[in-house]
């Protein structure tokens, strides 16, 4: 069992989640995180003193994948939520020991 | 004026000040959070800007002595509002700029979310000095519709909510639907807001509707009862209308009702009694409930549904007006003929507010190169697009 | 009436108007972020259906010919508001109008968070036809309260406020505890909303306690200074009270303990002066904050306070008016004698709120299957339960 | 005083009142979302504790007879307001308290978020008592600023903003700057709270300055619309000014702007006309930006800029007052002799008000043992740290 | 040293506080994420047209756990967040490299 | 490639971000949480009842770093989010499989 993470830009969610349905995904879990890195926060003048935001909000992804979808999520993933612009964000992969579906105790594969 | 009257005008007016505040409280709370902002300071600027433009020229528009055979008012008669006639006509100054200022802020709701603030400073310019205050010399300041009609329009039912209606639509259609819509829910972010918002848009409506009768008398006090029981009731009914139709009552219908309920009692709050009033609520709740709905059928993305409450609602109210007013108000026999009159005042409003707009907008657009947001402005959210602010800022990572 | 009584009672009309969307804030607040929309929801209905049955009964049952030897007034007598007598009854009629609005909205805050919304909107319509103006008729229009007894109720301590919040009891114990209370804290999700919705308060309050001088004289502006007097009095007290007692003075204090103070004075604004008003806004602070922790000790879940405020506020301003009404603005003596005349009207409303309410909640529940909310929906909220709309949506991803 | 004046005081009162709730939201709004609840908090005891003082003793100093050459009025004369002179006196005393509760409030920008409670509630009552109504007694009371130069201040822009302003500019020095600032951005977590709130104070200063007349006459309706106007064109010259500058125009920016015109009138409202209001408008918006840029430059970290808006703005009208006031209006000649005049009155309030202030901040530092919040409570908010409370909760885990 | 993770009902956090906290955990980390899954949010109709809400608003937890308490915290936490209804959740477990207490540096066992 | 974890205190986060560029890392992620551990929230008295307040609000970050990079950066993190304090947090760190640029594709070591 493998968890993929991925942080991307907030708007790109409505694509990402189309695009892993197709694939065959039947659920996600969504989180607003705020991102730092390359690509840069505006930056504002607050009464007089320019100040640098350097968190960018984004949105993270968890899915839940069998070895077998592995692939074609990590694909769907990463096409729906380019846009070729700095700050698309970044995906990885982790192997997971155990996958339980809380609702009947299924595990792994079955839990999905 | 004696003393109370002139008491009674300026807490009147300031009611009637309130309502812009008001009235970004509703549409605020009503559009995503990345456009609160936007919304606020597009009505702040109505305020602003339109006060000096209703002191500049708009009076003289509006008030001044007709020129052209009734077209407008003399527009450097009262320029920086010289020659004013003494302390009654200060306070007429006074008590009608609120209504010059709420005017276009109304439309705001219309193109909501995806108008460059530049195009809307514009817009809202030249709309106050050519829309806003010709229609009001038309209807008030004893021009064409006056003249041709005689319609009767208590408080601004064709002035104000027909003419910001039919002139939202067409910046609905010009500038056209916002990105998404309508395959993604664009939900109210804080109907608390809006909720409260339309409370306080009641209570200045009392300055609105019962000051219209520039006096304390009988007709205020009329108007202010009438008022209230249209929105009672307009509120109450667009509740029903929707829990039987899809389900379940909710804040917005009811925050819509009251405000339709306004909106339709507005023209007529001088001149209807307890029963029309009734009458007039029922209605304006039901029919601008379904109303409302035709935006999804036609297509068209009237973001805070302007079209369905003030232009619906004021045309229902004009028209009403025509068969409700008893005369003993009005001094007028409610029927066709009356009815007629009323239809002619609407139908001209209606005609001019749609082409003024399309030339505004499209004189604008050539101005400013385009009048709507960039894609990216419109996806991150106006806020940050046009003013680099944020709406709200809970935590300290910063916007 | 002359014209500036009438500019006033309609200014004050106004402000007591507002004081509805007021308590939306100040209730709204209070409650869980899941629920903010059901208590705008109630208190809209509270103003739409309100008013509606005020027009039709209402204010005939309050000041119609009394029926029955006192017990009521004549219910078709103005029916729809027919056969007023001229605008000072009709400037009559809009005043008291808005206090039949805001008295079954109080009752609100004891029943929130937990009652469905069909049984609310049966309740309170119940409520506005059977229990409130028939008290109303009782105390000022003639009835048996002032008939058997002549008490003094300025503004409605007995009326209003020991009537709602005796109600708000019954219906707390009669639903039952929120899941979960007092185990899980239910906190106030938005405290500055409630800050604010008290100011709201306090300016409307205004209208309430000086236009029942009906009209602009001494007594309007004495009720005017002693109701702020009095609300300033026991926020300060209220706070000074929680710092002692519980170690830290709180927003929710300074709030509760204005409105509290508002509360103790309504009865007394009109009879008492400066010290008298001092005296009031001491206790109200300290005595209503003491009663607020009763019901974690007797276990009710008066979830937002109605008892502790507005009865125990009611009931302290009734009898202290009896000690410290001033011969010079009330025409009686104050003394045990006068205190008996309050006790009597106290118990009185008292006795038939909680009968009327009790049956009331039967009926409701025979006739709704069950009152209230189903489990699921108080725990995801009654927002989404009964409304399906979320009170607050930061970001896209949807409720 | 006629009945129409009466009514038209009260109202006024009303409004003003209704300006320490919308100074709350307009500042909370500013403040980061850990300290919203302390800056209701703090606007709520300026409302309760300036009540009752001035009721003990500010009436009396400010408007007692003379004592000490001018310097205050006797402070037992009126002690718990007795021996008012009948109905006028006593709207006086109300009209009158609601500017003694708001001047305090004002301060709280100056040092939000980083005051101890405790030292906020001891430094406000010893300024209730010395500053404001000793100072409001020179200019108004007869004493020794009308006595000596016979400035003109028609609303308080010297008793008031020139007053407060430079107050909060010493207790920002006395306190120092915030944790982290100028480098961490301390960002408004809630600008359309602040919107709403300077809708509000623009609303409830049409009560301050058209009801500083008095009575309802011509120069409370000119007070009306020049303020109007000013805050409109101060708004709109500040959002230009930002655009040109900083090249983005924001709602915070309209906001303020709007306030800073309504500072800027509030010296002049009674004696400028048109043209006054509009170049007090322009020059208010435009230097109160400019100056709100300064405290980075000179390092004072005035959290949310009373001395750019109050100190700036209250002086500017009030010099301003010198060269634009109307004879017809004011019944003295504009010049550099009336100029003079306003100088004076501006320098002496200046100096007792710094003086003043540091001595009360030293005081209280004694007797508090430090009047800083301690840095925890500071990192983690004075709402906790102070109230035990939260401003928001959006989700169930709770603090 | 292993991490986890669960994605629960909100209201159901109480609950399993109260029964991780039996089995001896003494301490967790919490966060409110949006879930999409077979349970699908309710549908709206927002003026007259109809929204399906996707993403319904779940809790996740983390809880760090030595080897020799994993099988007694899985077991704890899957009982006390089950309702049996759909939509209830998944949990699954990571092998961690290290874990590290901030404030003293103690590594592993020691810095749970 | 690895994931390093850290739980640590709201007001930390400026420091943090400070020390973990001046070991060279490009970019983080970081989500609002609310902790719950030894440190115990404030307790609260409203309207008169006393409630324990458990959960305390934290701030998670998230970075990816090389092997080679990785005791840099739990030393830096580490020391800069310490304050002595109890509640101070934790760190773990998670071996990942993959980690994959979005807007390039690039992947591992280059995708950072
Ligand atoms: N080393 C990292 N660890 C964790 N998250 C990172 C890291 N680098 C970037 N991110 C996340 O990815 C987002 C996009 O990264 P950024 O460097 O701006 O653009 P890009 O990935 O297109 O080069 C950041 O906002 C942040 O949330
Ligand atoms: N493949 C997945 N990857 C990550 N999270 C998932 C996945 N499937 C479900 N979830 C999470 O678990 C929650 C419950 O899943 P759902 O399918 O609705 O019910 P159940 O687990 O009872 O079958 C979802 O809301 C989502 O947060
Ligand atoms: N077993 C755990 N699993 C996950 N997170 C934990 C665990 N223990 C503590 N935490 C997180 O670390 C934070 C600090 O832990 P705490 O026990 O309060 O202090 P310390 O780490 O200084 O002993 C907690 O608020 C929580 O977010």
């Amino acid at each position: 069992m493998k968890l993929v993470t991925a942080i991307i830009k907030p708007h790109k969610l409505g694509n990402v989640k189309e695009a892993l349905q197709e694939v065959g995904i039947a659920g996600m879990t969504v989180t607003e995180v705020k991102g730092f890195g390359r690509q840069r926060g505006h930056t504002e003048v607050y009464r007089g003193t320019e100040y640098k935001v350097d968190f960018v909000p984004k949105v993270k992804i968890e899915v839940l994948v069998d070895e077998t979808e592995l692939s074609g999520v990590v694909d769907a993933l990463v096409a729906s939520a380019r846009t070729g612009a700095i700050g698309d964000g970044k995906m990885w992969v982790t192997q997971l020991d155990r996958v339980v579906r809380i609702r009947t105790g299924e595990m792994d594969t079955d839990a999905l | 004026m004696s003393s109370a009257d002139i008491a009674w005008m300026l807490f009147a007016s300031a009611l009637v000040m309130l309502m812009s505040p008001g009235l970004a409280l509703f549409y605020g709370g009503m559009v995503r959070a990345k456009n609160v902002l936007s919304v606020f300071m597009q009505v702040f600027m109505c305020m602003a800007l339109g006060s000096i433009l209703w002191v500049v020229v708009g009076y003289s528009i509006a008030f001044g002595d007709s020129m052209a055979g009734g077209l407008f008012g003399d527009p450097t008669q009262h320029f920086l509002l010289r020659d004013l006639d003494g302390i009654d006509e200060t306070v007429t100054v006074i008590f009608q700029m609120m209504f010059a200022i709420i005017t276009p802020a109304l439309i705001i709701g219309a193109f909501a979310e995806r108008m460059k603030f530049s195009a809307f400073l514009l817009f809202t310019g030249a709309w106050s000095i050519l829309v806003y205050p010709v229609v009001a010399h038309w209807v008030w300041g004893g021009g064409i519709i006056d003249d041709w009609f005689g319609s009767l329009d208590f408080a601004g039912g064709t002035v104000i909510h027909v003419n910001a209606g039919i002139a939202g639509l067409v910046t609905a259609v010009v500038l056209g639907k916002r990105t998404g819509w309508p395959k993604t829910a664009m939900l109210p972010h804080n109907l608390s807001m809006t909720a409260f918002g339309a409370g306080l848009l009641w209570f200045g409506w009392f300055g609105f509707n019962a000051g219209s009768a520039g006096a304390v008398n009988m007709q205020a006090v009329n108007a202010f009862l009438v008022t209230h029981i249209a929105a009672a009731t307009a509120s109450l009914f667009w509740v029903v209308a929707e829990w039987v139709k899809d389900g379940h009552p909710t804040t917005l219908g009811a925050a819509s009702g009251a405000v339709a309920g306004l909106v339709g009692i507005t023209p007529a709050a001088g001149y209807v009694g307890v029963n029309g009033a009734l009458v007039i609520g029922v209605l304006a709740g039901v029919l601008c409930y379904l109303a409302v709905g035709l935006k999804s059928r036609f297509e068209y993305d009237d973001s805070l549904d302007v079209v369905g409450v003030h232009f619906v609602g004021g045309l229902l109210g004009a028209l009403l007006t025509g068969f409700l007013a008893t005369q003993g108000l009005s001094g007028e026999e409610a029927g066709f003929a009356l009815f007629g009159k009323q239809l002619g005042g609407v139908v001209v409003t209606t005609v001019y507010s749609v082409l003024m707009t399309f030339v505004i907008l499209f004189i604008a657009d050539a101005l400013l190169k385009g009048i709507r947001s960039s894609e990216e402005d419109e996806v991150r959210g106006l806020d940050l697009g046009d003013h680099k602010e944020s709406g709200y800022v809970f935590t300290e990572m910063g916007g």
